[in-house]
């Protein structure tokens, strides 16, 4: 037990969990693809596998384990597979780990996640220039950083184009419920939100923003086919090309724990094409604070930025630490409601 | 119009047991014809073949000559055949007119339907409420429901499967005038009773049944209940005498028991006192649903008692004791349901045989269950009440209802009681067992206990009791002295209920 | 549409496939079987109505696969229960889990296909009378539809003979049947009409409501159903108030949300469990009533048939 | 068609028999799924149901996924026995969960070896309580059990969910909603060195020795028995229906309960919000699979988990998607229900001609 051999066979073998089923549209969807993106890069050199609508609780350190017996490198897709991934990397010092999203690592377990944020913020200036009613609705999951941090990325780019903008959040308690969506996103559209976002993962939300003719952004992955009019653009996970990168590290034996959080700049975090309804005035605006993040003159989280409760977050000029964004549970002043604590 | 029914050599196996076993019978226009024969001799196998419920796996039955074979009871119904059921087929959630409407093969209309059954009701005295719902009439107005249904078909052969065990003797008059003008328009009737005196007064031919055979055949006017009897069950009755020994010494003592039924099909019941003595059989008369039910679980303590209430038993009073702690001071209950209530059918007869003796630490032994105990105390209760039966594992469904009652009431019997409730005891069971039970009983009235047994049947309980009450609408009248009353005045009595 | 109408507008469509469900669910309990597979069949339902609709471009044609395909999936548990005599909650339960995972077998190669080409099905339009116009008639035909057949059970339960056939096998099995009604076939057409019904729930989800197919997309729906029937306390008409309550909470949940409300997103995911939790102790304080309209016979098993 | 004629006694040779004729039948009915899906059929079935019973660690993960199976279902099989609907053990798992992970996140880091048993026991209570709530509401108002413990299982896992993401989570997990790791005094002992098989196989067998003893030695079981039977006999022996209610929620709670605590101090070590990942329903499957009998729930309990363990090996061998597990275990639900019906009933051809 704990006995690694991995048979070399000059075929590398790749693994991958996936919390959702591959056919969910959103996360693990993306997921699926970068591994179907793997296999076209290197053809035979590799053999890919993966296990769909595994639970991140008891089931994923067996999964992650037989996985473990016979590849070389594992790809644990969800924020609850981290202490299961570290702990069957441990048993197996020869294969290599990639957690997704988590924040503990070891030597033969890498981390990387993307700065999602930098997409809501752009998408958040489209938002905050397109709504005509001043309310913005926001279908969010479940209130944890990586969400709270969106939210507020958004918020604050809404309102640095539209000071009179207003958030409307609605938590679903769930990541994948198309009806709840749905009726989320009918909500929120009934309350005056002109402008749907989703930090939930299936298209049902862009349905019915087609249907009652308003906008809406897709989550994770293109979702034009589902809201052809409706659609202002996608923040698209492009998982891909981080793949191809990792996998080619073991192919030439390079490959090193890591921690990755990339951004716009990496190409993990995408921006589907922008609807030809935004006006050009707000294209060139996106197109611009694009270019800031990329080369690093603009950050989503700068100064002065307060919390909900009034107190500072971060005064003139400063810029959030990485620490900070990561951990996340508070909305920045403006937001209403309340986050659990 | 002319009607003749002949079956000949009808047979049907149920797995390895036969039935019946090549009966013949033909019965003719305008006849009431007696079916008998002790619990399980194949009578309702027979009938249900000629409804067309069950099919024979042999034999063959003529209407006037033409063959008949029905492939289900509507088929039977419209070829003249109507059935009235011994466990009654009839929903107690639906009102009285759907249920008439659902033996009815015709189309007709709820309008039409109703018009029919004041028609009905008004030629032959069957007078019922068609909006009420069924569930809250009485036994008697049921089975005048279910004969409404059967004579809406328009019938030439009317079955009637125990329809008396349920009725007041009044009722019982009226149905037999009733069957009687069927009869004399021309209808023929089959009819299958435990009552012997009541075939004696009503069929002019009979058909005895024993093990799925025809045993023999008679003019039942022309026997003694003895001889009938004889033939059911190939040996004489011994005829039982009734325990006139009098003690003054009170087994229990019940005064101004009253309970309010939260129940609304149930009934309440309002300052009944009586008492019984040692060595005595109280009766009390009465139509199910009148008391009975409750009166019997106050007693027996499946309903608790209130504070008001008051029940000394050998000078212990009963309020806050329970079901099995009233066991331990010897109180044993015989309830009327025996299937589900005294005894379980899909439980063993071992198994059945320590449903009243979980108190008891004969059987239980911290907690756990005494099997080999259980076991012997079932082939007891076989061997002393001659319960016919293949062994202490068969299940309680296995045994046919004479022999499950006397296996019932041994059990209860064998714990020594002072005193025992019997709620209908030989309810729906063949004459021989009935028999039995009444000696069983009147034994056990010697041994310095008392009895109460609770029962419509005015007949059994003059025979057997020496006090006698009637509960009607949940009040109880003054008691009887046995010798004194005629079962004349305990009817009136007991159909008194029926005008308040 | 003002917010009221809106928000009455968004709580029939989230209610509509309740309301399918439950009706079914509920002649089925009628008849004196209990099918907890609900959710399973309205799976089944779902995806093959979208699988169809795809490959025909039709959505007659969908609704119709959807109808049979829930009656197939029904009739699984119609033959295990009934002629096979076994236990209806464990077979029930089969049934989802087997829905669940056939449907997503089934719908392996349509996820990620989506219907746009949404038919507007508005039947009538009376512009001029603009609030009832909101109100009563914004809706797709099939709301029509899951509001005619509440009615329709209605009458055939209340007033056909057939109707009181059914209410009697599932009363006591033994009289209809001593009465020559043939129990088991009665049943089994009750179930294959439960499934049915729930199919198109289910087909309401993925081509009116959501229109794509994505695995698990009724999430427990088939549940609320069974809960919608006992709340209903077997009357058809209830059916629909009891449908419209329970989607009524959970939208107005989600506007409470949506106006900013200080409390844990996560009580008010409750709410609607929680209502419905109170909701049914104040129905079975009203004893006479359940005993009076729930089947005496469900969930127990009957043997011979003619 | 066919009819079914009561048989006298139980067919003891169908009662051992008969699962295995539907294990055959679905093999054949998975086999012809298998070519429909373009696969070799005895290749995956010999994946799916040989090769996790060929190494250490397949049987290790059997244990591990079996033993919250089987503990729920035989506490389930007893109210099902008495004609007790609980429906919702997947909420009385999560809350036993949430109060066993509760406690052991309150007394962190204290070490000593009374606190796995006190952790275990808070699971157990957690059970119980929410167990006792339909039972309460069931015995004063009469109100459905079975749906108010299913819409109890809601409320549970969303209460898990608000205390993960709240009060509960690791003070220095970035927020992220998962609490932190057990101390090791708060996990259960590793039964074989390497393995996540842990002692609380040990208790499942407890427990299915001690509902052995309960249903058919002790006056408990009897009771049980009867009031599954009739409620009216089971007054008349002395026992009241509310009182077999009481004991049976308390008891398919409890054991729920442990179920969880025991998942979350063995396999998974913290309190996460995915905990409830289906076990309370599929116990259910368990309990009638095993016919309400504990060793047969023991064995259906195996088979269940075996066909999860074995689904996720065909997904990692042979690419097949997931649904393929369920599809499976309802084809052998649905075959080992229908023959079941060979234990108390034989098959009798109607004659179409006479
Ligand atoms: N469904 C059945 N399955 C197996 N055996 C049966 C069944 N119904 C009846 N029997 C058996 O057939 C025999 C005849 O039963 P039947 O009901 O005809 O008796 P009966 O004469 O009507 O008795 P009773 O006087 O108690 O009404 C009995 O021995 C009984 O055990
Ligand atoms: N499923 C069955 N299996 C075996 N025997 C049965 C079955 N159903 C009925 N019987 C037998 O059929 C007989 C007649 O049934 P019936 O319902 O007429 O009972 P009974 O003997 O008249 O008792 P009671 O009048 O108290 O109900 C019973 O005595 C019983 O032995
Ligand atoms: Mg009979
Ligand atoms: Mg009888």
């Amino acid at each position: 037990k704990g006995e690694d051999v991995v048979i070399d066979d000059g075929v590398t073998k790749v693994g991958f969990i996936y919390i959702g089923p591959i056919g969910d549209m959103g996360w693990s969807y993306e997921h699926d693809k970068a591994r179907l993106a793997v296999e076209a890069e290197f053809g035979d050199q590799v053999e890919t596998t993966y296990v769909e609508s595994v639970p991140e609780s008891q089931d994923a350190e067996r999964v992650i384990t037989e996985l473990a017996q016979d590849h070389d490198l594992i790809f644990t897709t969800s924020f609850g597979y981290m202490n299961p991934t570290l702990k069957v990397a441990e048993a197996f010092p020869n294969v290599k780990f990639e957690h997704a999203t988590g924040y503990k690592r070891n030597d033969n377990t890498s981390i990387y996640s993307a700065r999602f944020y930098e997409g809501r913020h752009l998408i958040g200036l489209i938002a905050g220039g397109m709504t005509k009613t001043n309310t913005i609705g926001y279908i969010a999951s479940f209130p944890i950083p990586e969400v709270v941090r969106g939210i507020n990325a958004a918020y604050l780019a809404a309102i640095s184009v539209n000071p009179t903008v207003e958030f409307k959040v609605i938590w679903l308690n769930t990541w994948f419920d198309p009806g709840k969506e749905a009726d989320a996103a009918k909500a929120l559209i009934d309350q005056g939100a002109d402008v749907i976002m989703q930090h939930t993962d299936s298209p049902a939300a862009m349905t019915v923003a087609e249907q009652e003719g308003v906008y809406a952004f897709g989550q994770a992955s293109d979702m034009i086919a589902y809201g052809p009019n409706a659609q202002l653009t996608s923040i698209i996970d492009n998982w891909a090309p981080y793949y191809i990168l990792r996998t080619k590290d073991i192919i030439d034996g390079t490959w090193k724990s890591t921690d990755t959080w990339g951004g716009i700049d990496s190409g993990m975090v995408e921006l589907a094409k922008i609807s030809d309804k935004v006006p050009t005035v707000i294209k060139n605006l996106v197109e611009q604070a694009n270019e800031g993040i990329v080369n690093g003159t603009l950050h989503p989280f700068t100064g002065p930025i307060n919390k909900q409760d009034g107190s500072v977050w971060l005064v003139e000029g400063e810029v959030a630490s990485d620490g900070d964004l990561l951990g996340m549970a508070f909305y920045v002043e403006g937001i209403d409601g309340m986050l659990p604590n | 119009m002319s009607f003749n029914l002949k079956l000949n050599n009808i047979s049907k196996a149920y797995a390895s047991l036969m039935a019946n076993n090549s009966i013949s019978i033909e019965l003719s226009e305008g006849k009431i014809h007696a079916l008998l024969g002790e619990n399980g001799a194949g009578k309702s196998t027979l009938v249900k073949i000629i409804y067309g419920i069950l099919k024979a796996d042999s034999g063959i039955m003529e209407i006037n000559g033409i063959e008949f074979s029905p492939r289900n009871p509507s088929s039977a119904r419209s070829n003249g055949i109507g059935m009235v059921f011994q466990h009654f087929s009839l929903f107690p959630n639906l009102s009285v007119l759907e249920n008439i409407m659902l033996g009815i093969d015709y189309g007709i209309t709820k309008s039409e339907l109703n018009k029919r059954i004041k028609k009905v009701s008004a030629e032959y005295g069957l007078y019922v409420d068609s909006d009420r719902l069924l569930g809250t009439l009485s036994v008697g107005e049921k089975q005048r429901v279910e004969i409404i249904r059967c004579l809406l078909q328009d019938p030439k052969l009317i079955i009637m499967d125990e329809p008396t065990s349920v009725l007041s003797p009044q009722e019982i008059k009226s149905l037999f005038l009733i069957l009687r003008q069927l009869a004399s328009e021309g209808r023929s009737i089959l009819y299958i009773s435990h009552k012997l005196e009541e075939i004696k007064l009503l069929c002019s031919e009979a058909t005895i049944l024993k093990d799925g055979i025809v045993v023999s055949r008679c003019d039942p006017r022309k026997e003694t209940v003895e001889t009938l009897a004889k033939m059911m069950i190939g040996k004489s009755l011994v005829k039982t005498r009734k325990n006139t020994t009098r003690s003054d010494k009170k087994i229990i003592n019940i005064s101004n028991l009253s309970y309010v039924n939260s129940d609304s099909h149930g009934c309440s019941l309002k300052n009944i006192s009586f008492e019984i003595r040692e060595n005595e059989i109280f009766g009390i008369a009465g139509i199910a649903g009148n008391g009975q039910k409750e009166l019997v679980d106050l007693l027996s303590g499946e309903i608790s008692l209130r504070k008001s209430n008051k029940i000394i038993y050998l000078g212990k009073d009963l309020h806050n004791v329970d079901i099995n702690e009233r066991r331990k001071l010897g109180i044993a209950v015989i309830p009327e349901e025996r299937m589900g209530h005294s005894a379980i059918p899909n439980f063993t007869l071992s198994e059945n045989s320590i449903l009243t003796g979980l108190w008891s630490d004969r059987f239980i032994k911290n907690g756990f269950i005494d099997e080999e105990e259980c076991v012997s105390f079932a082939k007891e209760i076989i061997e002393k009440f001659d319960v016919k039966t293949l062994g202490e594992f068969k299940k309680a469904s296995s045994l046919s209802g004479g022999n499950l009652q006397k296996f019932v009431v041994g059990r209860e019997l064998l714990q020594k009681p002072n005193l025992l409730i019997a709620d209908q005891p030989t309810w729906g069971v063949d004459a021989g067992s009935a028999e039995m039970i009444h000696r069983l009983l009147i034994e056990h009235s010697y041994t310095s206990s008392g009895i109460l047994v609770v029962s419509q049947d005015i007949d059994e309980l003059i025979k057997i009791t020496s006090r006698i009450a009637v509960l009607s609408n949940g009040q109880l009248s003054e008691s009887y002295n046995t010798e004194d009353v005629t079962s004349e005045i305990l009817g009136m009595e007991m159909g008194g209920a029926r005008n308040s | 549409m003002d917010l009221f109408e809106a928000v009455f507008h968004g709580i029939i469509i989230a209610s509509t496939p309740l309301v399918f469900a439950a009706i079914g669910e509920l002649v089925v309990e009628k008849s004196g079987v209990l099918n907890l597979g609900v959710e399973g069949m309205m799976i089944i339902g779902a995806v093959c109505s979208f699988v169809v609709t795809i490959e025909t471009g039709s959505y007659v044609y969908g609704v119709i696969a959807a109808i049979i395909s829930g009656s197939i999936a029904a009739s699984l548990f119609g033959f295990v229960t009934q002629y096979f005599l076994s236990n209806q909650v464990a077979s029930g339960l089969s049934l989802t889990i087997f829905g669940l995972g056939m449907a997503a077998l089934i719908g392996q190669s349509y996820t990620g296909l989506s219907l746009t080409e949404f038919p507007e099905l508005n039947i009538l339009t009376l512009n001029n009378i603009p609030i009832l116009n909101n109100i009563l008639f914004s809706y797709d035909y099939l709301v029509y539809v899951s509001i005619f057949l509440v009615f329709a059970v209605y009458y055939f339960l209340n007033k056909s003979k057939f109707g009181l056939i059914l209410k009697a096998v599932g009363d006591n099995h033994d009289a209809a049947y001593s009465l020559g009604y043939s129990v088991k076939r009665i049943r089994f057409f009750a179930i294959l009409f439960g499934g049915a019904c729930a199919g198109l729930g289910g087909c309401y989800l993925s081509l009116v409501q959501t229109p794509f197919w994505v695995e698990n997309m009724t999430s427990g729906r088939g549940w609320i159903a069974l809960v919608i029937v006992v709340f209903s306390v077997w009357r058809p008409l209830w059916i629909l108030v009891g449908a419209y309550i329970f989607g009524g909470i959970t939208i107005i949940q989600l506007h409470i949300q949506g106006i900013g409300i200080n409390i844990e997103s996560q009580y008010l995911s409750m709410l609607p469990y929680i209502v419905t939790i109170f909701v049914l102790v104040f129905i079975s304080t009203n004893k006479r009533r359940l005993t009076n309209n729930s089947p005496a016979c469900l969930n127990k098993i009957f043997n011979a048939d003619l | 068609m066919f009819k079914l004629e009561p048989r006298n006694e139980q067919s003891l040779f169908f009662v051992y028999f008969s699962p295995f004729i539907s294990v055959i039948m679905s093999i054949f009915a998975g086999a012809v799924m298998f070519m429909v899906l373009g696969e070799n059929p005895v290749e995956a079935m010999k994946i799916i149901f040989i090769n996790p019973l060929k190494s250490l660690f397949g049987l290790s993960e059997l244990m591990v996924k079996a033993t919250p199976l089987i503990i729920i279902a035989i506490g389930l099989s007893l109210g099902f026995k008495a004609g007790v609907w609980n429906i919702g053990a997947e909420g009385q798992y999560t809350i036993g969960a949430l109060c066993s992970g509760s406690l052991a996140l309150a007394l962190y880091p204290i070490s000593g070896f009374w606190v796995l048993p006190l952790v275990l026991i808070a699971g157990i209570i957690g059970g119980s309580i929410w167990a006792a709530i339909p039972a309460l509401l069931k015995t004063k108002f009469n109100t459905h059990e079975i749906l108010v413990s299913l819409m109890l299982t809601y409320v549970a896992i969303l209460l898990l969910s608000v205390m993960v993401h709240g009060p509960l989570r690791d003070p220095d997990g970035f927020n992220f909603p998962e609490s932190r790791l057990f101390h090791y005094s708060a996990l259960l002992p590793i039964l074989i060195e390497g393995t996540r098989a842990h002692i609380g196989t040990i208790f499942a067998l407890i427990i299915v020795f001690g509902a052995y003893v309960i249903m058919g030695k002790h006056v408990i079981g009897y009771q049980i028995r009867v009031s599954g039977e009739s409620s009216k006999a089971l007054s008349f022996s002395g026992y009241s229906k509310k009182t077999i209610i009481w004991i049976c929620f308390l008891t398919s709670g409890a054991l729920a309960g442990i179920a969880g605590a025991i998942d979350i101090t063995g396999p998974v070590g913290q309190l996460v919000p995915s905990i409830p990942v289906g076990y309370g329903f599929t116990g259910i499957i368990v309990a009638f699979l095993g016919r309400l009998n504990p060793v047969g729930i023991l064995f259906s309990g195996i088979l269940l988990a075996l066909t999860y363990i074995g689904g996720e090996a065909a997904q990692i061998k042979m690419s097949l998607p997931s649904a393929i597990t369920g599809v499976f275990q309802g084809m052998l639900l649905f075959f080992l229900l229908a023959t079941d019906v060979l234990v108390n009933y034989k098959i009798k051809l109607k004659r179409f001609f006479k």
